[in-house]
C-alpha cells in the first residue's frame, strides 16, 4: 500500500462515509446536497486509487462519475423539488459544502496532475477536475433554485409530496 | 399467513440457507488466492487474439454466445416493459406543464449533454482496449439524453427523441450481433467465431470481431434504455386514467 | 443565410472542441482514432445543436 | 479477513430476503431484490480476486509484467449488472400495472383481494 | 495484510448500505440509499481490481435506477392520491 492508496482509503473513510451517512438520513434538503458531496468525493477516491495502483486506465471510472454524479443529483432535485421547497436547506451550509467540494477537488487533482507531468494524461485529470467542480456548482444552484421557486411550480401531477 | 408465522418460516429458511452457504464457503478457495486456472487461460487466449481488455475478450469472443443470451434477456425485458406500460383505452394523455428551471442549470445541461454523450461513445469504442464496453457506454449514452428531462423539460426531451427510431435501433443492435456472428459461418468458422484479422495489439482496430460486437451491444443497450425510460416517463408525466383527468378538471 | 451560417458555426465549434476532447481522453493516437473521434464528435455536436434548439424555441 | 467478502455476500443475500418477506410496498421489494442481486456480484468478484493482482486490462501495462485477477467472473458480473437494471425496470412496470388494476402496492392487501 | 484494508473498508460500506436499503421502508428514501449502495459497490469493485464492473455499476446505479424508482413512485402515488380524493367525495 503506497501513499496514494492510503490517501484514497483515508478519503473513502473520512470523506465518503460521513457523506453517505448524510445521504441515508434526514430530509431531502439534507440528502440531496450530501449525495452530491458523496459522488464528488468518490470520484476523487477513484483518481487517487488509479494513481496508487499505477493504472491510468482506472481514471475512466472517475471520468464517468464526474458527469453522471451531477446528473444523479439533478435528478433528485427535479423529482423531489416539492420536498426541497417545503424544507429548504440552510444557505450557509449549502455554500460551505460547495466550497468544501472545490477545495477537495483542487487538493486531489492538482497533486495528481503534478505527479502525471505535462501531457495528455494531465489534461485529462484537469478536465475531470473541472467537470467535478462544475457539477458541484450546478448542483448547489439547482437545490437553491428548487428551494426558492417554492410551491407554484409545475402541474399538481408533478408533485410527489402528496402523502406527507 | 400471519406475520408471526411468516417470520418463523423466513427464519427457518434463512437459517437453512446460511448453514448451506457456510458449508459451501468452507470449500471455496480462500479470498485472494493465487490459483485461477480459468482466468489464466482466458488471459492467454485474449492476448493470442490481440485484445488488450481481457474482460471484453471473454464477453465478446470467448463467451460470445453467452452474451447473445444476456442480450436477448435485455431485449426481452425492454419489450415486456413496453407492452406493460402502453397506453390503455381508459387512459388519456395530458400535456405536462413546462417546468421552470434556473437558467444556470439549463446552461449546464446543454454543456454536459454532448460531453456525456462523447464520453459514452468513448467508453463504447474503447471497450476492447481500456475498461468499458457496449454495456457500460450504452447506459452512459442513454443517460446523457435524459439530462434534458432532468435539467430542462420533458418537452425538450421529446423534441430530440424520435422514439420510433430508437425502437428500430434497439432491434438493429440485436440483429447486428446475430449477423456478425453468422458472418463467421461462410468463412468456415463456428457461429460467433472471431473470423476477422486480429490487427495490431492495443490499437482501435485490434481484436477481430470484438469491436463490432461491442458496438452492436452499445447501440442496443443505449436504444433499449432510452425506450425503457420513455415508457416510464410517459406513465409518470403524461398518461392519466380518465377518472384522474376528470378529477383534475373539477 | 445568416442563420445557416451561425448554425454551421455552432456545429463546427462543437465538433472541433469535442474531437479535441476525444483525443485527450484516448491513449496512443493513430489515424483510425482521428476518424472515429471525428465521427463521435460530429454525432455529439449534432446532439448539442439539437438540444439547444429543443430548449431554445419554446 | 479471508472470510470477510463471503460473509458480506451472505449477509446481503439474507438481508435482501428479509426485506422481500417483510416489505409492505412492492417498489421497496424491488429495491430489496436489487440488494440480493448485489450479493452475487460481491461473491463472484471475491472468488476471482488475487492479492497483489491488478485488472487484466493491458492498455497501459505490459502483458505479463504484473499478476492479474480473474477476468471471467468480472465478465459475468458486468453483463449481469446492466441486465439486472432492465429486469428491475420490468418488475417496476409490473408494479405500476398492479397499482392500476388493484389500486394498492401493499402485498398483504393484494393477497386479501385475491381471497 | 495492510494491503487488504481498503477492501475491508469497501466491504463494510457495502454491507452498511445494503442493510440500510432494506431497512428504509419508504421508497423515495430507499432510492437514495440504493444509489449509495451503487456507489459503494463501485468503490468495492475498483478495490477488487475490476474497473469494468465498477463502470457498469456506476452507469446503472448513479442515475438510471433512481430515476426508474422515483418515476414509478410518482405514478403510483398520483394514482393513490386521485383514488383517495374520489372516496372523499
Amino acid at each position: 500500500m503506497n501513499g496514494w492508496t492510503a490517501a484514497g482509503t483515508a478519503l473513502l473513510l473520512c470523506g465518503f462515509a460521513p457523506a453517505a451517512c448524510g445521504v441515508a438520513t434526514g430530509r431531502a434538503s439534507r440528502r440531496v446536497p450530501a449525495q452530491n458531496v458523496a459522488t464528488t468525493l468518490l470520484s476523487l477516491v477513484f483518481l487517487l486509487l488509479a494513481q496508487g495502483f499505477a493504472r491510468p486506465a482506472y481514471v475512466d471510472t472517475a471520468l464517468v462519475l464526474s458527469v453522471l454524479g451531477p446528473a444523479g443529483t439533478l435528478l433528485f432535485v427535479r423529482l423531489l423539488a416539492d420536498q426541497l421547497a417545503d424544507h429548504p436547506p440552510g444557505e450557509r451550509r449549502l455554500r460551505a459544502l460547495t466550497v468544501g467540494n472545490y477545495v477537495a477537488v483542487a487538493a486531489v487533482v492538482l497533486p495528481l496532475s503534478a505527479a502525471a507531468g505535462p501531457g495528455r494524461a494531465m489534461v485529462k485529470l484537469l478536465i475531470i477536475g473541472v467537470l467535478l467542480a462544475l457539477g458541484s456548482w450546478v448542483a448547489t444552484r439547482a437545490v437553491h433554485a428548487a428551494a426558492a421557486m417554492g410551491h407554484g411550480r409545475g402541474a399538481p401531477a408533478e408533485g410527489m409530496s402528496g402523502d406527507r | 399467513m400471519t406475520m408471526r408465522l411468516r417470520m418463523w418460516v423466513l427464519a427457518l429458511g434463512g437459517l437453512g440457507v446460511a448453514v448451506l452457504y457456510v458449508l459451501a464457503c468452507l470449500d471455496l478457495p480462500s479470498f485472494g488466492g493465487h490459483r485461477h486456472p480459468y482466468g489464466d487461460r482466458a488471459v492467454r487466449a485474449a492476448l493470442a487474439r490481440h485484445t488488450a481488455n481481457t474482460i471484453s475478450s471473454v464477453n465478446f469472443d470467448q463467451r460470445a454466445l453467452d452474451t447473445l443470451g444476456e442480450e436477448s434477456i435485455l431485449f426481452g425485458s425492454v419489450l415486456g416493459t413496453v407492452v406493460l406500460l402502453r397506453q390503455t383505452r381508459d387512459e388519456d394523455r395530458q400535456q405536462p406543464e413546462p417546468a421552470r428551471v434556473a437558467p444556470s442549470v439549463r446552461r449546464y445541461a446543454l454543456f454536459a449533454l454532448p460531453v456525456t454523450l462523447l464520453i459514452g461513445l468513448y467508453i463504447v469504442a474503447h471497450g476492447q482496449l481500456s475498461p468499458g464496453g457496449g454495456f457500460q457506454g450504452g447506459v452512459v449514452v442513454a443517460t446523457s439524453l435524459h439530462l434534458l428531462y432532468i435539467a430542462v423539460d420533458y418537452r425538450a426531451l421529446e423534441r430530440i427523441r424520435p422514439l420510433g427510431l430508437y425502437e428500430v435501433a434497439d432491434a438493429a443492435g440485436e440483429a447486428a450481433y446475430v449477423l456478425v456472428g453468422a458472418a463467421a459461418l461462410p468463412a468456415g468458422w463456428a457461429f460467433l467465431g472471431n473470423f476477422l484479422p486480429y490487427g495490431t495489439f492495443n490499437t482501435l482496430a485490434s481484436g477481430g470481431t470484438v469491436p463490432l460486437l461491442n458496438a452492436a451491444i452499445g447501440v442496443e443497450v443505449a436504444a433499449g434504455v432510452v425506450v425503457l425510460l420513455a415508457r416510464f416517463l410517459d406513465q409518470a408525466v403524461e398518461i392519466v386514467s380518465t377518472d384522474e383527468e376528470a378529477e383534475g378538471r373539477a | 443565410m445568416v442563420r445557416a451560417l451561425t448554425a454551421g458555426g455552432e456545429l463546427l465549434g462543437w465538433w472541433a472542441a469535442l474531437t479535441l476532447l476525444w483525443i485527450v481522453l484516448i491513449g496512443p493516437v493513430d489515424t483510425l482514432e482521428w476518424v472515429v473521434g471525428a465521427g463521435a464528435g460530429l454525432l455529439a455536436a449534432a446532439a448539442a445543436r439539437g438540444a439547444r434548439r429543443a430548449v431554445g424555441d419554446r | 479477513m479471508s472470510a470477510a467478502p463471503y460473509v458480506v455476500a451472505g449477509w446481503l443475500f439474507l438481508m435482501g430476503c428479509y426485506g422481500l418477506a417483510t416489505s409492505r410496498n412492492l417498489i421497496h421489494a424491488v429495491g430489496c431484490l436489487a440488494v440480493c442481486q448485489s450479493s452475487t456480484y460481491v461473491l463472484l468478484l471475491a472468488v476471482g480476486y488475487r492479492s497483489g493482482g491488478t485488472a487484466p486490462v493491458f492498455s497501459d501495462i505490459a502483458p505479463g509484467s504484473r499478476p492479474v485477477v480473474d477476468p471471467i467472473v468480472q465478465a459475468l458480473t458486468l453483463t449481469d449488472i446492466v441486465i439486472g437494471a432492465t429486469v428491475t425496470a420490468l418488475l417496476l412496470s409490473l408494479v405500476i400495472q398492479v397499482a392500476k388494476r388493484h389500486r394498492t402496492v401493499d402485498p398483504d392487501e393484494l393477497s386479501e383481494l385475491r381471497g | 495484510m495492510t494491503g487488504e484494508l481498503p477492501v475491508l473498508l469497501g466491504l463494510l460500506l457495502v454491507a452498511a448500505a445494503g442493510t440500510g436499503a432494506v431497512l428504509v421502508r419508504d421508497p423515495v428514501r430507499q432510492s437514495f440509499v440504493l444509489s449509495l449502495l451503487g456507489l459503494s459497490l463501485a468503490a468495492l469493485f475498483l478495490l477488487l481490481q475490476a474497473p469494468d464492473v465498477a463502470l457498469s455499476q456506476l452507469a446503472v446505479g448513479s442515475a438510471l435506477t433512481p430515476l426508474m424508482v422515483l418515476l414509478s413512485v410518482r405514478k403510483v402515488r398520483r394514482k393513490a392520491r386521485s383514488e383517495r380524493r374520489e372516496e372523499r367525495e
